[in-house]
This record gives structure tokens, sequence and C-alpha cells, in this order.
């Protein structure tokens, strides 16, 4: 086992979280991610294969499916696997394994800050941040946006909880934008 | 009729009985020796040195609207010649030394205000290119000025010195650099043009070309056939269109650029100042109104209007800049079209067909141009070669690689 | 504007960057007699239509799909949008 | 002061009493006035100047479509310039000053240019001020820009946050009027996603300023139960205080909430004003009308306004510009204010109706068939000066004269996408026309319907229909339904100062100058006048000025034509157009994985795009930012660096044809490129002009990562899905870029190996046999985690570039730092990399800068004739082949301890300096501690052949001559033997 200690995207050693009024929002780094992409001609495979690893078909256009290991559909024969850090922080080693030649596997676990919004006035803090009709969102249901000009996946994991997966490298920034969101609509 | 404070104080006291139209408003005769398509600053401008310079009155510009609709009457009026390369920087100084001495050329008063402008400065790397591109305008006979951040600052201390997220660490000043007032522009050239005699003809719509074996013989128009010796376009926006009556494809792209203007304000900025790290260049207008911009809305359009999320990028780019304009209240937004050329410069030049000459491709930098624009075309349709300064505005540099890129941007029109 | 994805539906087109006309699709072949010609046409001549106008926008706050959308330069009305790839491919495009 | 002019009754909440401050005076107000009710009610008319004479203003309309009383609002870097008194809701503690006044509102000394108006005609400027021609700049022009302008700037930060949101909905309505309303109770009970969006603070339109009846309930009581019938709908979003500003592109609205405005203080974290885009299925105008003025002698004077906005100060106030008013009209609606007000208690001295059969009144004089041919009074109307059918003239008693021109529906949102209003006769107005912006139909008094009954029946139906809703739809109401038909009347004859634009002072005389100097375009009109150009941007103004240049050239109105609307409806200010994207926040910040570490070490950042990198890490003691770089240099050099490069783009492509993709991409080769090497290659796009450079790694057969340059990871990474999808779209080749996922570090310098040594997990061989240069791979480091480790080097000495998941980047760089303390590591910043980059002659931003080839950079051989590739046909054109074309050389001044700058450019040793000498230019340069000396990169016209030669490099811009000798761009290490070590 190496030795290297990790810090959250936010530069914590411990994830952080924010309040405003009944809304929560929480970094989540205990999540593994990889992307998968159907290799030419094998489509069909690579969904079986995919669908396998997560235990559900795998997801249409817009959406997510499986648990514990998810997927979530990112493009055209395109999705985003994700699972708990914890257990599964080889996850790409796993997905490429499972996938073999079908797909295209590659590693995204750290390329992404996550933060879940939780709350009763979430959708209050959502119409500021994003032109998703976040209303309409069922659970169920993942887009990528904008976010402060961040290229963001929203993912709506229920009527009053939504997950960003944002870049790491700005989290920082769409912290901030979520918290003044938040003071703002709160 | 000369213009002159003696003269509006004479017709103050006499009930302003005497003023006379600026322009005629003759209907076409059947044929002149040069027609040109376009009643817009170059259009004007040509027609104003095709009679002065080159001593030729049997001329007409044909409009298809009121002259001074399109660019010439919805920019955001800043000349400026801190240009890069060798085939802009000559033609750009040229076209500035015209501006400074417009008014006594047409007398008319266009206020060419030579308040100055400035290009601001936030990284090493772009010290360095604004340095490569202050030498070329000096070494071209410009006037150019290396500040550094203090000295930015003395001259505009409201700038955002203090939490800007790409500080500002100099700039590149050109002391005559400014603003004219564009409206008048193009009176100003109309009412010359007219007293030579050129007939400025408005609400008259070119519908084609008479094009026989490979001559251009005149122009079909809402008000008739119009014969010509030559035909120069000068049309802008609409160069696409209408060369492609003549059966020309272009390298130029039409795209929408949006302008604004803030409410009337006591004065607060000195000279025209350009954000280097966002998308935002402002000026005052002598009424009060804050006059900016910033980048194309990037997709092809003949709208004349753009969308919401342009307008809040030059806003914020403001608001980067100069956080003191956020209580100023945007009065009126608006939209051009723009003749984006392939390497973001123009073209003035003949083309294949006998007779018919082309300018265009100005981008968003028509407005710089007019004077130069107009003297440089006039040249080409007196002369059948073109005018020094502008002997590199060719259709063939493309084919041959010569092209005359500012920005480096390649042949994607929307980003130059 | 909004842009009617064909995978995803209306999406609002500050999440596209636009490229251009869609004849950049058309890219000449590199051994042709007057591939250098061609090339240069290409590269540089547009129709630059009043009108209607095939072009090349791409979902970079997307899916990552380029789209070829047909839409009035006038008006700005959008009549089609097509995934790019199934456009290349039925103009015959390949490898 | 008392509220000398309060009337009875009103929408104002008498029980709570607020102060304000207008011009250092003190006065008294309640909730639910404005500051224009409020000031009216305490006795002021008089509240600004016009903009060119300096004429007194008061107020002439109780809207947004106010010329006239604009004032500053608030003070300190609160200062809001501009702000119409008829739209600020008045708040406890509200400040206020007058504008475009000097010293003060009573006395002001321009006012002075009202009594050389005949010399100050429109247009005189551009006549004038042209001799001597210097006098323009140093004279004229700071003396016209010093009087001109209304309001002031406090010149400090605006201190309020704005934020921007995103709404959805089938039915935006837009103005909450009976029209609004109804569409609104339509729409919102058939279930429909509703918003109702309306410019005031109180919901119901004009129906807040009528007395008559909508069935049993008085009209502002109606639209009161509207309200709250609404409010209880859960699919029902009401948007007070909200503007839509613009029609936008298929559906988008833009729209305008000003949430903190009518508070004193905004609580923390509160926006003052929130920009909407609302995105809409359907759209419906219920916007109004405005009433229009008539255009007789001095008709600007403070106490004349708008009849319509006389009765709602009255109704919906309870305030009166004066004890005594009088009522100028052409149609039935000036009756209407003229009872109103009587029944309030204001003395109504006379209707002056110009119709000679104007209805009949019994309780005050209605004088048929006249009209209003001047006025008096200086700072406030005294007195008006009738002319009666019979000829004669009479003068009025009254210190406020409500004018009635008829109404012009408010077509604005229906032009924005460039359609143009149509004429209506019956109306003598502009409704919308057929080309209204996809999506918006129009109901109510905004479609020409003007009568009560007709707006509420109108809202409904046109709800109906956009919804396509069947059965039954809600009761209507009974209300007023009478018909309505204006005779035009525009101005009084024989006027000459008769005001059309009160705040520009556009007078009837100067459109008759505009139409005789040949300005009749309604566009040469509008430009040459100034007419509709003010604040208000011609709302009351725009029809008159047209309809008399109509007259002039003999042509109807809808012939002469409308200048066009555009957005926004009202001003907006520009804090709120930026949202949240100001001060750090204007772009993403992005930090690399040791930024903390860095911060610690006391690292200079500088802004690398969005990126923070550290620019150098100074020690104690280190005063100049050269000493810390040249230590970063020398240590790499002598020893061992790390340098944090993360932000180099990666790209991750994978699939079977991946090494025939990067063929193309790349100019030079790749498809023999073994597993487990790297190769440099080069990116031009199809103009064959460089677009980018980087290195790929080929980590498997199908697998590839590909490095960009920082700045163009984005365009690169665009340009790839580009060739893929759309160029080569069966290829099977899948692209995912990740930059972020991997902290990347540079380990530079001859004990580079021994450091990675301590590192890398034993069992990889990183010995120069094992792992030589150009070499790439998987390993684990530290006990097992997984990284990446390429043998690549920019500084030009032996290096690594390792990489290890951005989590435990931060760990990594601090383990680099512990176990090279033996090697006295040192880190390094973008400075030193800089540095030696170019003394290793490696090209970077400032050398593909968009117009370089690869033949100008020296590589004009790695572009392949044998394949097919982006831009290797367009590479071949002439004028990128030239016999004396640049090629990128190294610059060595002669006399050392001469500088180089970048940007200078290079001229003969002899000769003249000027453009047409000019032989190239230098890109970069740096002092080199290697080499004890300044040195830089540049381009020079047949470089290669010219090394050696003595040449001037010149920057006057710089003030600096420097004698400079050409040498080869490699100026460390030519022979490559440190980086093969």
């Amino acid at each position: 086992m190496h030795d290297l200690f990790a810090i959250t995207a936010l530069g914590g050693s411990s994830p952080q979280t924010d309040r405003v009024g009944n809304v929560t929002c929480t970094e989540s780094p205990g999540v593994a991610l990889a992307s998968v992409a159907a290799r030419s001609g094998q489509e069909p495979k690579a969904r079986t294969a995919l669908g396998a690893l997560i235990g559900a078909d795998a997801p249409s256009v817009g959406r997510f499916a499986g648990n514990p290991v998810m997927a979530f559909w990112t493009g055209p024969d395109q999705w985003m696997v994700a699972a708990p850090f914890d257990t599964h922080e080889e996850l790409a080693h796993l997905a490429n394994t499972q996938l073999g030649d079908t797909a295209s596997v590659c590693e995204q676990t750290d390329a992404w800050v996550r933060f879940d919004l939780d709350g009763d006035d979430v959708l209050a803090v959502m119409e500021l941040l994003c032109v998703l009709d976040c209303r309409k969102m069922q659970a169920g249901e993942a887009a990528r946006t904008a976010i402060h000009h961040l290229g963001c996946f929203v993912i709506c994991r229920s009527s009053g909880a939504f997950s960003l997966y944002g870049p790491r490298s700005s989290a920082g920034s769409l912290h901030h934008a979520i918290v003044a969101a938040m003071k703002s609509a709160l | 009729m000369r213009y002159s404070g003696f003269k509006v104080i004479k017709e103050a006291l006499t009930g302003h009985k005497g003023w006379k139209p600026v322009w005629r408003d003759p209907e076409p005769k059947p044929h002149y020796d040069i027609v040109i398509i376009g009643g817009g600053g170059h259009g004007l401008a040509t027609a104003h040195y095709l009679a002065k310079i080159y001593g030729h009155r049997n001329i007409a510009v044909i409009e298809k609207g009121w002259i001074g609709g399109g660019n010439v009457g919805r920019n955001t009026t800043i000349v400026r010649s801190n240009y890069l390369l060798d085939g802009n920087e000559p033609f750009y100084e040229f076209s500035l030394k015209l501006w400074e001495g417009l008014e006594q050329d047409v007398n008319y008063n266009a206020m060419v205000s030579q308040r100055g402008i400035i290009n601001l400065i936030h990284s090493d790397a772009q010290r360095d290119a604004f340095t490569r591109r202050g030498n070329a305008m000096i070494l071209n006979g410009a006037d150019a000025e290396l500040l550094d951040a203090e000295q930015v600052r003395k001259e505009y201390p409201f700038l955002n010195f203090n939490d800007a997220r790409f500080p500002i660490k100099g700039g590149l000043a050109q002391r005559r650099g400014g603003t004219v007032r564009h409206d008048a522009v193009a009176w100003g050239y109309a009412r010359s043009a007219d007293g030579f005699g050129a007939d400025i003809i408005q609400n008259c719509e070119v519908t084609g070309f008479r094009i026989e074996d490979g001559k251009c013989l005149g122009v079909e128009t809402s008000k008739g056939f119009i014969g010509a010796g030559k035909v120069g376009c000068a049309v802008a926006g609409n160069s696409g269109r209408l060369m492609g009556m003549a059966g020309m494809r272009l390298p130029i792209e039409s795209h929408v650029l949006q302008a604004f203007v803030s409410e009337g304000l006591k004065p607060v900025l000195p000279g025209v100042i350009t954000f280097g790290a966002g998308h935002f260049y402002v000026s005052q207008s002598d009424k009060g109104g804050l006059v900016f911009g910033g980048d194309l809305d990037g997709y092809n359009s003949y709208a004349q209007r753009g969308n919401l999320p342009v307008v809040e990028d030059v806003c914020e780019g403001g608001m980067a800049l100069m956080p003191m304009i956020g209580r100023a209240r945007l009065l009126r937004m608006w939209g051009g079209i723009m003749d984006m050329s392939m390497d973001g410069s123009p073209i003035i030049d003949r083309t294949d067909i006998d007779g018919l000459y082309f300018n265009g491709g100005w981008c968003y930098g028509g407005f710089k141009a007019t004077p130069a624009s107009g003297h440089c075309f006039a040249h080409l349709l007196a002369r059948d070669e073109p005018h020094p300064t502008a002997t590199a505005y060719r259709f063939d540099r493309f084919r041959t690689g010569r092209m005359i890129d500012e920005k480096g941007m390649g042949n994607q029109p929307n980003l130059h | 504007m909004i842009i009617n994805h064909p995978l995803l539906g209306s999406r609002d087109s500050s999440e596209f960057v636009y490229l251009g006309d869609a004849s950049l699709i058309d890219r000449p072949d590199w051994q042709a007699e007057h591939a250098a010609e061609a090339f240069y046409d290409y590269a540089y001549l547009r129709d630059n239509p009043a009108g209607e106008h095939r072009e090349l926008w791409f979902h970079e706050g997307g899916d990552r799909s380029w789209l070829v959308v047909t839409r009035n330069t006038v008006t700005h009305e959008i009549s089609k949008v097509e995934l790019a790839r199934d456009v290349a491919r039925a103009q015959g495009r390949s490898k | 002061m008392t509220q000398i002019n309060r009337l009875s009754g009103g929408q104002i909440d008498r029980a709570t009493t607020l102060n304000f401050r207008f011009d250092n005076r003190s006065y008294t107000a309640h909730p639910g006035d404005t500051l224009a009710s409020a000031l009216l009610a305490n006795g002021v008319r008089l509240m600004g100047r016009s903009f060119k004479y300096h004429r007194p203003r008061g107020v002439l309309t109780a809207g947004s479509e106010e010329p006239n009383a604009i004032v500053e609002l608030r003070t300190g870097n609160r200062q809001e310039p501009n702000t119409r008194a008829t739209t600020t809701e008045m708040f406890d503690g509200l400040e206020a000053h007058s504008q475009n006044r000097w010293p003060s509102l009573k006395f002001d000394a321009l006012a002075i240019n009202d009594q050389f108006s005949k010399f100050l005609s429109a247009g005189f400027y551009y006549k004038t001020f042209m001799w001597p021609a210097a006098f323009w700049e140093k004279l004229y022009e700071p003396m016209i820009r010093r009087a001109a302008g209304l309001g002031s700037l406090s010149m400090q930060e605006d201190p309020d946050e704005y934020d921007k949101g995103f709404r959805h909905c089938d039915l935006l309505i837009i103005g909450a009027g009976p029209s609004g309303l109804m569409a609104a109770l339509t729409a919102g009970r058939a279930g429909a996603d509703v918003i109702l969006a309306d410019e005031d603070f109180t919901l119901g339109g004009r129906l807040n300023s009528e007395t008559f009846s909508l069935g049993d309930e008085t009209a502002a009581n109606w639209a009161g139960q509207m309200v709250a019938e609404l409010s209880a709908l859960p699919n029902v979003r009401l948007m007070p205080r909200t503007t839509v500003i613009g029609a936008f592109d298929h559906g988008i609205y833009g729209a305008v909430e000003r949430t903190g405005d009518h508070l004193a203080t905004l609580p923390a974290g509160k926006p003052r004003q929130i920009l909407w885009r609302i995105y809409s299925k359907r759209a419906l105008l219920c916007a109004g009308a405005t009433e229009r003025p008539i255009a007789f002698e001095n008709n600007d004077r403070p106490g004349v306004m708008l009849a319509s906005a006389l009765r709602t100060y009255a109704n919906r106030f309870a305030s009166s510009a004066a004890q005594r008013a009088a009522i100028f009209t052409n149609n039935d609606d000036g009756h209407r204010t003229a009872a109103d007000l009587h029944a309030k208690g204001v003395k109504i001295v006379a209707v002056v109706d110009i119709r000679p059969d104007a209805p009949i009144n019994y309780e005050y004089e209605v004088l048929a068939g006249a009209q209003i041919v001047d006025t008096k009074g200086r700072l406030g109307l005294t007195f008006a000066e009738v002319k009666l059918s019979d000829g004669s003239t009479r003068t009025l008693d009254c210190g406020a004269l409500g004018v009635s021109g008829g109404w012009n529906p408010n077509v604005h949102l229906t032009c924005h996408q460039r359609g143009r209003p149509a004429w209506n006769s019956d109306l003598a107005a502009f409704v919308p026309g057929a080309d209204l912006p996809p999506g918006l139909s129009v109901a109510g008094a905004a479609s020409g319907l003007m009568s009560t009954h007709a707006a509420l029946q109108s809202g409904t139906e046109e709800a109906a229909q956009v919804l396509e809703l069947k059965g039954s739809l809600p009761d209507l109401p009974d209300a007023e339904d009478a018909p309505v038909s204006q005779t035009p009347f525009w101005y009084v004859q024989g006027c000459a100062r008769a005001w059309l634009d009160q705040q520009n002072d556009v007078t009837v005389k100067d459109v008759k100058l505009s139409h005789q100097e040949g300005f009749r375009s309604v566009e040469h009109l509008k430009r040459y006048t100034t007419l509709g150009m003010a604040t208000d941007q011609g709302k009351t103004s725009n029809m008159g000025g047209l309809a008399l240049m109509a007259e002039l050239a003999g042509k109807s109105i809808p012939d002469t034509g409308t200048t066009i609307f555009r957005p926004p409806y009202t001003p907006v200010p520009i804090g709120t157009f930026a949202g949240r994207m100001k001060g750090q926040a204007f772009h993403p910040t992005r930090l690399t994985p040791s930024h903390y570490w860095a911060k610690e070490r006391g690292a200079v950042f500088v802004e690398v795009g969005n990126w923070l990198r550290a620019q150098w890490f100074p020690l104690p003691g280190e005063t100049h930012w050269r000493e810390s770089v040249d230590r970063e240099v020398r240590q790499t050099r002598a020893s061992v660096g790390v340098c944090d490069c993360t932000t180099l783009g990666k790209i991750d492509v994978q699939g079977t044809d991946a090494a025939d993709f990067l063929n193309r991409i790349y100019c030079n080769g790749f498809a023999k490129l073994a597993v487990g090497k790297t190769r440099y290659g080069l990116m031009l796009r199809e103009d064959g002009i460089t677009m980018d450079d980087g290195t790929a790694g080929r980590l498997a057969e199908d697998h590839f990562v590909v490095t960009t340059t920082t700045a163009n990871a984005v365009k690169v990474y665009q340009h790839m899905e580009f060739v893929r999808q759309c160029l080569f779209p069966d290829m099977d080749v899948q692209l995912i870029s990740t930059t972020e996922a991997w902290a990347q570090y540079a380990v530079a310098g001859p004990n580079s190996r021994k450091l990675l040594r301590k590192i890398v997990d034993p069992e990889f061989d990183i010995s120069n046999e094992g792992f030589p240069f150009m070499a790439c791979g998987n390993i684990t480091v530290c006990g097992g985690l997984r990284a990446r480790l390429f043998r690549i080097s920019f500084s030009g000495e032996l290096a690594f570039e390792i990489a290890v998941p951005s989590r435990y980047g931060d760990a990594l760089m601090r383990r680099l730092m512990s176990e090279g303390e033996e090697f006295d590591v040192v880190p390094y910043g973008t400075e030193a990399l800089g540095v030696m980059r170019i003394e290793k002659g490696h090209a970077a931003g400032n050398e593909l800068n968009g117009t370089t080839t690869a033949l100008n950079l020296g590589m004009g051989r790695m572009v392949s004739k044998k394949k097919d590739s982006i831009g290797s046909t367009l590479s071949e054109r002439e004028g990128l082949n030239e016999d004396d074309a640049l090629k990128m050389v190294g610059i060595k001044p002669v006399n050392t301890g001469d500088q180089i700058t970048a940007g200078g450019h290079l001229m003969g040793a002899s000769g003249p300096v000027d453009a047409a000498h000019d032989q190239g230019y230098v890109t970069s340069a740096a002092f080199s501690p290697s080499l004890d000396s300044h040195i830089g990169l540049g381009f020079l016209k047949s470089g290669d052949t010219r090394l050696g030669e003595k040449m001037r490099l010149v920057s006057p811009l710089t003030d600096l001559t420097v004698e400079v000798e050409i040498v080869s761009a490699h100026f460390v290490d030519p022979e490559g033997e440190r980086l093969r070590a």
C-alpha cells in the first residue's frame, strides 16, 4: 500500500460542508470515476458489458443507472462510471477488465470534484447556477451543462438532491459560485 | 455653401432660413463613369476622393436604404492605427493621417477627437507581443507608447487595481488614436461628394449586375438599369450577398457584432480603453454615453441583432475591468453585419470581371479605415492599380499563402 | 438561441462552440489532381448566404458532439439539427 | 415640510411614515409612494434640468417612460445616476439629488444656453468649431464634454452583488394589467407552467390607477384578488419588480428583477438585481399602452404632465402636482382624468378639448374647440394660455396641466427581432405588426384593444389560444368598454419652441430644420436632432416627431416609418448583466495539484489563462525576482529541479485507429511509434500554419496520451473531435481529456534519475538502458500508487515527467522535496521553465503565434509528404515557402551585459531603421544564468543561413538599440547529450 496522503479538491484533508437555510452543499471526494467509450462497431457489446458492470441496463441518453457501481450517459456511446472510492479506487482497471476491447476506458477519478446539494429549496439554488430546467429533472437524469463558465455534470439523485461534477482544478471557483447562490437564494 | 461659425450665427439671426439640404436627392442618370454601390462610410469616402483627388465628376453612389445606415452609423466610433503587420500598418496610419485633416478636407465637423487609446497588458507574453507591435507602429511612422502599470494607474485610476482576476501590468498607448462622430463622417463625405457633382441616390437597391463577355456594364437596380464604366462595391456585411449576384464566392463570412451605449453621464473616461484579458472596450461619447463593445456573437448572421450571452460577456469584461460602471445603465444594444475575412484583413482589389471592383472584408475594423479605404479604392478605380499603402489587400493572397493575419487565428473568421 | 440537439433536445447555444460552414466536412482528397486549388477553395471560399445556412456547432458544454445545424442567417430560425458524424458518413466520409 | 399636495385615499400606507431627502432637504412619505409621488405630495414640482438648454424639468409621467424626473439616487459608492423618480419605490432614508445643474437646481448657470437657443439649433456643431483646427480638441470639445452628460458616477467600485438565473415556462406573460392577469388566470387554472412578470412593485397595471369597477369591485381591489388567487397556484410564478427587457432568439427573454432596490440596505449575500434568462415555449405581451403628449409652446414646464399620470398620482398615490389643474386633450380619456381629480378635491380650472364636440360637464368648465398655446412659470407652471374656439385667448391659473394626445400601444418587444409595427388609423397609432418574434402573441392595450373589457377578454382568449386550451374559460367581470377612436393631434399650429423630446430638448423647429436640410429619413432625423436618443428612448416623443416629419414630407406616417426598437425596454445597470463574474470571480481559477504546497513555500503566482502557476519560489534574502529565477535554473542544471506541469493539456486517445488518427492530426509520422515510446509532434491548422505542439506517448498498441500546450488544450481537443467526427467518422478512435486527472511534475537535472529512483517502486527499471530518452510507461510509486512516467525534457537536461492521480499530487510534491534534500532539489516556476526552454531553443507560445509555419520554426522537413495530414497541402503554398522566409534563430548581445528585448525588431548592422528595412523580430528573451548573458529567440529572414551575422536589435518603443549576433537557437547542449544521459 502506498503512503501518499490525499487532499480533497478544495485542498483540505477532509471534505467541506456548507449549509444555508435548508440546503447543504457537501464536497464528496469519495467517488472513483472512469470514462467508457464504445469502440466502433462494438457498441452493443460495450453496452452489455457495461450493464454487467453496473448491474443494470446501460443508461440511455441523459440517464444514469446502477448501484453501487453506477454509470451516467455522457455522449453517444459514452458513459462515466462511478463507484465508491474506498472500495473501487482502481475502478478504471476494473472497467477495463470487464469491458475488454469493446470499449476504451480512461481513469477520470481526479479529473472531477463532486458537490452534493441537498435540501427542500435546492431548486432555488439550481436556477441561479445553470440553464437546465432542474424543476423538470427527475431522479435518474444526468446532463452536462455550464455553471459559471465551467463544464459540469448535473445528476438528479432525487427531486431535492443534485450532484454536481465540475473540473477539479476549478473546485474553489465552483464552490464559491454554489455557496454564493445559496446565500442569494435562501 | 460653406459651413463656419460665422454662417451659423448669421443663420441663427435670420431664422435658419438659408440652410440647404446637405446633399441633393437626384434621380439616377442612365450612365456614369463610375458607380459605387454602398452609401456607407467607405462608399461615400470613395466618391469624395474620386472627385477631389482624381477629378471624377460623373459618378454616383447608390444606396439601398438611407446613407450612413450600415456600419458607419452603428459602430463604436474608434479610430487608431495600432497594427502590427507590414500589410496593415502603413494603410491604417495613412487613414489616421486623413482623419486628422478630415474636417478641413470636407468642411464638416465630424468631431475627430484624438483623446488617445490604450490596449491594456495583463501578462508578459502580451507585453512582448505589444512591444513588437508598438515598434512596428513607430517604424512605420505612427506613434506608440509603452506604459507600465503605475503609468496606467495614474491615467486611469478607476480601473480595477484591487482584486483583478487578471491584473493590469501595463498598456500600449496610441495618443493620436481616439474617436470620431460616426454619422457625421457619412454626412460630411456625402456633402462634399455631392458638392463636386456626385449623385447620391438613396432607396436604390441593386438587384443584379449586367455582365457581358466578362465585362461589367452596369447595375440593375430598383430604379432601373444604371450603366457604368466601372462599378465599385463597398457594401461591408452584404458583400457576400452582392458579389453572389456576380457569381463570386468570397473569402468572407458575415457575422453579427453587437455594440452598446449607456445613459448619458458626466465625463468619466478620458480616452479609449481596451481590456486585454476579456472582451471589452469602451470610450465615452461627447454626449456622455459610454460606448462599448466586445466580441462577435460568433455565428454567421445578417440579422443586425445579437443575443444575451454576448451582452453578458461584454458587461462581465466591463465590470472586471472597471467596477465603477456597475450602476451606469445600459441604454441600448444593437448589431451590425461584419464582413469577416479569412485572415482578419480587408480586400481592395479588382475582380476577375472586367470593370468590377471590390472593397470589403473589413471585419470589425472598417470605421477607422474609412478615409484610407475611400482614398485607396478611389485610387484603384481611377488608376487601375492599387494605392501604395494597400498593395497587400489582394484576393489572391489566400491562394498564394500571403495572409495578413494580425491575430494569428487562421481561416476561421469568427476568431479574428 | 436554442439548438434542438438530436439526442438531448433543446439546449442553450451558449453550451456550444461555433465553427462555420458545414462544407468544412467536405475536405478534399490530398492526392487529387488539383488538390492545392481544391484545398484553397475548401479552406477559404464561402457561400455566406443570407438565408438558410448549414453550419457546424460543437457541444463543448454538453455531449461533445459536432452538429450540423441548418439555420437561417436572417431570422436565426433553426430548421434542422443533425449529428455531424451522421452527415459525414452520409456524404461518404469514412476513414 | 408637510405633504401639502397629499390627497385622500390611494394605495399608500398612511400608518407608516418614511423620511427621505431630496437635494439635502428632508421630506416625508408613505410606503407605496414613489419618489416622484412623494415629491409631488410635498409640493415639489421641479426635479431636474434638461440636457441641452438646462430648462427646468418636473415629472411628465408616472412610469418607466419618464424623460424628465431623473435624479441621482443614493450616495457614496451606491450613487446611481439618471434614476427615474417615477419608478423609484420609496424607502425610509432614501436620499436623492437632482443632476445636470450647477450650482443648484433652482439657479443653474447653464440655463444661459436657453437664451442662446437659436444659435444651438439641431446639428449646429457639425457646421462650426472647425477653425482653427487645433481648437476643436483643446477648447471646443472639452467645453462640450463638460456640459454634456446627465448624472454622474461615483467613480468608486459598485459594492453591490448581482445575480443571474434561468427560468423555464410554458407561458411567459409580460405585464400584469387586466389582460396579463386574465391571461395568467386562464393559463394557471389550466395547469400551465406560467411566469407573470411586471415592472411595477404592485401588480395590476392601469387598474391601480383607475376608479372604475370590475364587476362589484373597484379596479384595484379586483387586481388584488386576482393576484391572491394566482399566488395560490403552484404552477404560476409571479415576478413583480421585473422588467422583461428584450425578446431574444427562440423564445428566450431577458428579464431584470429588482430584488433590492426598494430596500435601504441589502441583507448580506443578497443581490441588488437578478438578470433572468426566461426560456418560454410561448410568450404573451400584455404591456399596455403609453399616453402621448401634444406639443405646444413651452409645454415643458414642471407641472405639465400626461393626463393619465395626473390621474395615477391622484388615484393610486394620493398626490397631485398642484391644487389647481387644467386638462388639455384631444380625446375622452382626458375627461376621465378631470373627473377623477375633481372627485379628489383638486380644482379643475378647465378642460381644454380641441374637439368642437367635446363632452359637456356641469361640475367644471369644458372649453370645446380650444387649444393651449403657451404657458408661464419660471420653475413651474403658473398659467396656461388658451386660444378659444372663437379665436380669443384666455389665461388659466393652474399649477398642473394634464395633456392627453391619445395612447400608443407598447409594441417594443414585438419589434426586438427587427419586425416593424403596423399603422392602425382608428387609433392613429402603431400596433404590433405581422412579423412578431416567433412564439410571441399580444393582448390588451399593447395590441391596440384599449377598453378594459377588451383587455380582459383578449388576455383570456390569447392565453387559451396559444396553449390550445379547450373547454370553458374563466368568466370575465363586467368592465368599461368604451369605444376608442383617436383623431390624431400632434402639435399646436404656429408654435416653434414646442418640445417633442423633453430630455434632449428637441423641439418642433428642430424637426423642421432637419427636414429642410435633407435629414428626412426617420433614422437621419433621430441622429441629426437626437430625437428619441435620451434615457427614455423616445417613449413619449418619437411618435410626435415622426408625425411632424411625415407632415413636412407630405407622406403618411406609416410610409415615413419608425426607428428601430432595441433592447433593453428600460435601461439596465451594467452590473446586472455581469452578475457575479467580476473581481476574482470574473473567470474561474484553476489551481494546480501542488498549489497549496507552493503557497506554503511562498511562491509568487502568475495567471496563465485561467490557471494560477508558481512563477518562482523566492527564498529569504532574495530581493529581486531574477535572483530566485537564476538560482532555480542553476540548481536544476547542476543537480535537480521540480516543476508542476499539470497545466499542459493531456488528451487520452484510444482505439484501433488511434495511431492512424494521430498520423492525420500531426504533420509528422506516428504510425510507427513503438509502444512505450514518446514522440514530439507538430500539429498544423488546415491552412498550414502551426497550431500547437506537444508529445504523444504510446502506452499500448491502441492507446496514446497526447500533450498540448497549456494555452491550446481546449482548442486542440475541439479540433481533434472535429477531425474524428466530421472528417474521419469511421475511424475507431475515442478521445477524452485527462488534464485534471493527473498531477504531472517535471523532474529535471543530472540528479533527476537518482531522485526518482527513491520514489519509483523498485520493480521498475528507470536506468538509461531500461528507460531511455523518450520512453514512457505505467509504473507505481511510493509503494504501489499507480503513476505514469515519461522521459521527456523541455529544459534540455536529463529529465522525466511523472504523473499521479491529482489528489496525491500535493503529497508527491512534498515527497520529492524531502527525498530530494540530499540532492539539493529545487522547485522551479514558470520563469525558470521559460529561461531553460529559451536556452534550449524550444519554441513555445511566443513562437507558436498563429502565423508561423513548420518551416519558420526550423522544422520544415517534419511535414511528411508521404501521408495526408491536416494542413500539409496548404503548407506548400508559395507565400509560405519563400526563399527568404523567416527562420527561428538565437540572438545574443555582442557586448555582454546588453539586454535583449522581446518585441524588438532586427535591422541590418548599418543602414536605415524603418519598416522597409525590417528583417525580423525577437519573440522571447531572458537572462541566461547558464551563459551569463541575455539571450533571445526570434525570427529572421533566411535566418538559418545567417548565423554569426551582426545585426541591430531596435526597440524604439523602449528606446533601445543593441548590437546583436545571430546564433543557433540551441544555446545549451546543442548536441543533446545531457537529455540522453
